[in-house]
């Protein structure tokens, strides 16, 4: 068993977010945490291709653009995993045959890149105003060799960590609604960092909460 | 900058291990009983091994095994039309796809489809066409897949074989089964069913007749329905080779035939008194 | 009757075992399909394995070929994991490049790879900065139903320990490789990694090794990857309905249990062809 | 996804207001839009906002062998990103027409005006050479990315710093920025583009188009310039006949604006470069707008973790232990096996020969049938007795397959295999499946 974690380890780095800064999309937020940064847009919904259609909910692509060449399986798999963590917290049967699109540019990574993907398309989705059952954000653990556990881990930090999980969890139960994790680890390790995720999910829906009552203090 | 970015990659560059050898491969034999012990100059095709509807997703499946070369094939459809442009009023659509396994050749192939499955795709789309009822299947297409798992030679004849079973278990109308049997010519002998290495390996002895053959068969109704030929041979040798051919596709007929009935027989209902 | 009520209200057919606890196949919740292994039928790969698991059926083929390390890792050899979901295997696929859920499963599988440590690297160079092996793990899907992820960690595993790599030395006079390829040896396998794949019905409701149908009408899929000493590789989860704490470590009992059996059984097949000779 | 419509009373609207010397922001016709220059994290990526159009470039740098033709040169390679966040009219890894009109100016007005020295990007002649590649992203799409992204990528390039590399006989290496301090690329001079659109055939002018401007405009007049006031390139475009008085007084304009603008992105590289210097942070934290409603900070968190512990190993504690035996697996032939009992599947199946089953099923737990697979066989298909007579084929098939020592199957790539197979002329089959 490993020791307490020691605690100066435990913080989420500066958090920032500003919503609707771009004109065209619909919906728009950046997300920063520490020096990473995404942007992410939505559009929709919209008219869908037929080769896309699903009769009784909207078809909701992601797109994860990087910063230098083009989107790689990485990003594929990254995709697929916003892609669904947004499916099931969205509304999608409100929008039959339509489609939503959401895409996230990266803007700088330095760690945890993942989770402000995630953090970034929710954000992203309230602005669009988007019927959703959660919310969602997401929180990236790093376990270094010593065993302690880093949140919100820089760049530096996840290279020298033994294990990296990135779960989103959603608002409502505090439940994991993505896992995605790198390296291996023991089964206390995970249940830890799957606590401590939960822990560091109140403080985001928390600024959450402040950020969008902050955009809507003048029309409340 | 082309890359493949739909895939995971690896280095830029990357050479087959036998391009090292220290000693040099053994060669063909070009005389005599051949490297797997059958018989030169004589229809001597490798036993096959072949079933039908393995496969649970599709209509119609079948699996071939001659020697070492190993193939499979899935019809899907009759289905509506996919490009809505290219609907025909009258008359189905056949649409064929052949691919190789990346491991199934010495040289470890690409993902990405060459030439040679492109022509190999279209020569099975031409050779199994003739023998389907494609005007029962109005506004639809069937589809053809075709994977090479392990490639020992006479692919596309095998495909064919393949495929014509595969249409059958899928029950699509067809006038015939369509088989297919290839030669190697090398000068004056000639080898049935050649392994890959005895396609790929030729005399310089004599630079006439060197070629290959491959003809599709329609063997109840004694029609060819594909023929395709490389290399040059005099109009003799080529006459003879086709008749060699068939003569190899009727050995193949029964162990055909009898796959056939078998999977027929597993998918009709028992006759059981309920 | 039955046929038509699958087909207009599959999901509906679906709960009506679910209730049961019982799976429209006959499979318990937590049952797997029948696992059928058979290693080394393609003579032309350096390793080759076949997984059925049920009517999922996979096959793996690895080749080895030589190429120059990076300069960023002048002693690493290279893996490179593709998977491919061809049109053959189902109607759900198109010809062409492959699509996401083909990448997203390459890279999982990578990701595994990496994670678990399998095979290290470092074991495949030959000499430093200079020449390494490349294994092409490439693997097809024959027949699609259901839980590729699972089969596709069978069969590379499987594969991985059926590959042979011919002896290489370097000539020390030319500084040209030579390759004995009528010697070979196998490769290192450090871990064994298995995975055990999860679907969730109705928010609740889980099950194990889905067929593609069950998979369609699920609400979450999740996947956990496990070695011989209880360590995880991956627990992954790419999005779906919420799960607890709690339900994951119940997946996670079930994936250790599953690492033993397909261990056991690679094991197995493997010793029974080398006593053959 | 469609770009909406514009309609014909927008149109309309739009064409008269232009007449009336109006414009729809307020600004007047010879009025560039706002531009803010913003800087990332790392080196070499640059943010510009032009009114609401924002474009991103980043600059990097790979060492690569050089063009045959040029072995002293480096390389430059521009791409243009259209990223769909720009306009729902941009479809992800489509090269539009538009993207490669784009990606053909940069090239023209950055690479082609020789404005970087190539040449200092040599590291080994005809060996290694600096590969410095430049991506724009366009963000948002209001009209004008031409220019915007010209303005991007130039001051990227000003911005960035390649890492130093030292060579030792052949040995080449590569310094990282902690080693040494990364240099900055040589350049002549800074090529802007500014672009004028013309409206009812030439008549008239508007400087820095938006979006809905460029929408009804008849043809785009490009004039790249340094501050030197040398055209770099000019491009005129829609297919306006413009005449020489237009041209002329274009560029005059166009000396303005780029002197303007020259400016700026020197005193945004400057103030970025102090800021550095000074150990501030840059990137984008600090570049959000504080002040506005849409945007919020929170400062460093720490995140409570004292029932953590606890919490993890009740839920570890609670699930039952997993058993520790498990079911043995059936390996019926060498280089076959299986393990459990569900479901069947169509691959074998179908086998009813009995003396297929030795060794199957009977080691599972007395469940019935359920690992009765026969996944192997061994059929030999003897062409030699039914060589040349097709007609009197029987319809028994327990004739037509000859089952040969089915309790040695022989996986195929064994190096024993063919020892096995040497006793019969043909060789065994054996499904793989």
């Amino acid at each position: 068993m490993m020791e307490v974690c020691g605690s100066s380890n435990v913080t989420l780095r500066e958090f920032g977010c500003e919503q609707s800064l771009l004109s065209r999309p619909d919906g728009s937020a950046s997300f920063v945490q520490g020096d990473t940064s995404v942007m992410a847009g939505v559009y929709g919904p919209a008219e869908v291709k037929v080769s896309k259609e699903i009769y009784d909910r909207a078809t909701l692509e992601v797109l994860i653009q990087p910063k230098v060449g083009l989107p790689s399986v990485r990003e594929r798999s990254q995709e697929q995993c916003v892609r669904e963590t947004c499916e099931a917290a969205l509304q999608l049967s409100l929008h039959p045959r339509s489609s939503l699109t959401l895409i996230l540019q990266l803007l700088h990574d330095d760690g945890s890149l993942l989770s402000c993907y995630l953090n970034a398309a929710c954000m992203a989705l309230m602005d669009a105003g988007l019927p959703m059952n959660c919310l969602f954000c997401g929180v990236t653990c790093a376990i270094n060799k010593e065993g302690e556990i880093i949140t919100d881990p820089t760049a530096a930090q996840e290279k020298e960590s033994r294990a990296l999980m990135t779960f989103a969890i959603d608002s409502t139960e505090r439940r994991v609604m993505m896992s995605s994790t790198k390296g291996s680890f023991s089964v206390h390790e995970m249940q830890r960092c799957i606590a401590v995720s939960q822990k560091a999910s109140e403080k985001i829906f928390q600024f959450y909460r402040d950020s969008v009552r902050r955009r809507y203090s003048k029309t409340l | 900058m082309p890359t493949d970015n739909k895939r995971v990659r690896g280095p830029e560059v990357s050479q087959n291990p036998s391009l090292f050898r220290c000693k040099p491969a053994e060669a063909v034999p070009l005389h005599g009983p051949r490297a797997d012990g059958r018989q030169r100059d004589q229809v001597d095709v490798r036993p096959v091994f072949v079933r039908c509807g393995l496969v649970s997703q599709a209509k119609g499946s079948a699996y071939i095994e001659a020697g070492n070369t190993k193939l499979m094939c899935c019809v899907y459809g009759p289905k509506e039309t996919e490009r809505k442009d290219e609907t025909d009023m009258k008359c189905g659509r056949l649409t064929t796809d052949m691919r190789f396994a990346p491991f199934s050749c010495l040289e470890r192939g690409s993902w990405i489809q060459g030439s040679q499955d492109k022509d190999f795709s279209l020569m099975l789309q031409e050779s199994l066409q003739p023998a389907l009822c494609l005007h029962k299947y109005p506004r639809s297409q069937v589809e053809v897949n075709v994977v090479v798992l392990e490639n020992s030679g006479s692919v596309l004849a095998h495909a064919i074989t393949c495929a014509s079973l595969a249409l059958a278990d899928a029950g699509i109308e067809m006038y015939d089964l369509v088989l297919g049997c290839s030669i190697r010519q090398d000068g004056d002998s000639y080898v049935v069913d050649p392994s890959y290495m005895e396609e790929n390996n030729s005399s310089s002895v004599s630079s006439e007749n060197q070629g290959g053959l491959t003809v599709a068969f329609l063997p109840s109704l004694n029609q060819i329905s594909g023929l395709q030929s490389d290399g040059a041979m005099t109009e003799e040798t080529l006459t003879a080779g086709v008749r060699t051919c068939t003569e190899g596709c009727y050995k193949l007929y029964p162990v055909i035939q009898q796959a056939l009935a078998k999977a027929v027989r597993k998918g009709a209902p028992p006759p059981s008194e309920s | 009757m039955a046929a038509g009520f699958k087909t207009a209200e599959p999901l509906e057919y679906h709960r009506s075992f679910l209730k049961e606890n019982c799976r429209p196949d006959g499979r318990e919740l937590f049952d797997f399909r029948t696992t059928t292994l058979n290693i080394g039928s393609i003579s032309t790969a350096d390793g080759s394995a076949l997984v059925k698991m049920g009517n999922t059926t996979i096959i793996c083929g690895i080749k080895a070929e030589l190429a120059n390390p990076t300069v960023e890792a002048p002693d690493k050899g290279y893996i490179v994991p593709n998977v491919d979901l061809p049109p053959l295997c189902s109607s759900r696929f198109r010809p062409g490049p492959p699509g996401e859920q083909a990448q997203a499963a390459s890279q999982f599988i990578a990701d595994v790879i990496e994670s678990s440590e399998v095979i290290k690297t470092e074991d495949l160079c030959i000499e430093r900065g200079k020449l390494c092996w490349v294994l092409y793990c490439d693997m097809m899907c024959l027949d699609y139903d259901g839980n590729i992820l699972d089969a596709c960690i069978i069969a590379l595993l499987a594969a991985l320990k059926n590959t042979q790599l011919p002896e290489i030395t370097i000539n020390q006079e030319t500084c040209t490789p030579e390759v004995n390829l009528e010697k070979r040896h196998g490769l290192h396998i450090h871990k064994h990694p298995v995975g055990a794949s999860f679907c969730v019905f109705d928010h609740s409701i889980l099950i194990v090794d889905p067929t593609a149908e069950e998979e369609v009408l699920s609400t979450a899929q999740l996947t956990v990857v496990t070695d011989e000493e209880d360590r995880l590789c991956s627990v992954h989860k790419p999005g779906g309905t919420s799960l607890s704490g709690e339900k994951l470590q119940e997946c996670i009992s079930r994936a250790t249990v599953r690492q033993r059996e397909i261990q056991k059984l690679i094991d197995k097949v493997i010793l029974s062809v080398k006593t053959m000779h | 996804m469609k770009d909406t419509p514009l309609s014909n009373c927008e149109r309309d609207f739009l064409l008269k207001a232009i007449e009336e010397k109006k414009r729809l922001d307020g600004r007047q016709t010879y009025d560039y839009r706002k531009i803010k220059i913003t800087f990332g994290t790392d080196y070499g990526c640059c943010f510009v906002d032009l009114g609401k159009t924002r474009v991103m470039a980043q600059v990097s740098s790979e060492l690569v062998a050089p063009k045959e033709n040029r072995p002293n040169e480096g390389i430059m390679f521009f791409n243009t990103e259209l990223s769909p966040l720009a306009s729902p009219a941009f479809e992800q890894g489509r090269q539009s027409e538009l993207s490669v009109k784009l990606n053909r100016q940069l090239e023209r007005c950055l690479r082609n005006s020789k404005c970087i020295d190539t040449e200092s990007l040599c590291v080994v002649s005809g060996e290694k050479v600096w590969q410095i590649r430049v991506d724009v992203h366009m963000l948002n799409n209001d009209g004008n990315l031409m220019d915007a992204a010209t303005i991007a990528a130039i001051t990227a390039l000003c911005h960035f710093r390649r890492p130093d590399v030292s060579i030792q006989g052949e040995e080449v290496t590569v310094y990282s920025v902690e080693e040494r301090d990364p240099i900055p690329l040589s350049i002549y001079h800074m090529p802007i583009s500014v672009s004028f659109s013309f409206f009812q055939q030439g008549t008239y002018l508007l400087v820095d188009p938006s979006e809905r401007e460029e929408r009804v405009m008849d043809g785009l007049l490009m004039i790249a310039m340094n501050k030197h006031r040398e055209i770099c390139y000019i491009q005129s475009s829609g297919g306006i006949m413009l005449l020489k008085e237009q041209v002329m007084r274009c560029s005059k304009i166009a000396s303005v604006k780029v002197s303007e603008i020259t400016e700026l992105i020197t005193q945004a590289l400057l103030n970025d470069k102090n800021a550095r210097k000074a150990g501030g942070r840059g990137g984008f934290a600090e570049s959000m707008p504080q002040e506005r409603i849409t945007a919020l900070k929170m400062d460093e968190t720490p995140v409570e973790t004292t029932d953590v512990t606890e919490r993890a190993n009740d839920i570890v504690k609670k699930t039952e232990a997993p058993p520790q035996t498990v079911p043995s697996p059936v390996v019926p032939a060498p280089g076959v096996g299986q393990v459990g009992l569900g479901l069947q599947n169509t691959w074998g199946i179908e086998e009813d020969d009995d003396d297929e089953e030795e060794g199957m099923g009977e080691e599972d737990s007395g469940e019935e049938a359920g690992g009765k697979v026969a996944k192997m066989e061994v059929d030999q298909h003897k062409k030699e007795q039914q060589r040349g007579d097709v007609v009197e084929i029987s319809d028994s098939e327990e004739e037509e397959v000859v089952i040969l020592h089915p309790e040695t199957p022989v996986p195929k790539n064994q190096k024993g295999s063919s020892s096995h197979q040497k006793g019969a002329a043909t060789s065994k089959k054996k499904q793989k499946k």
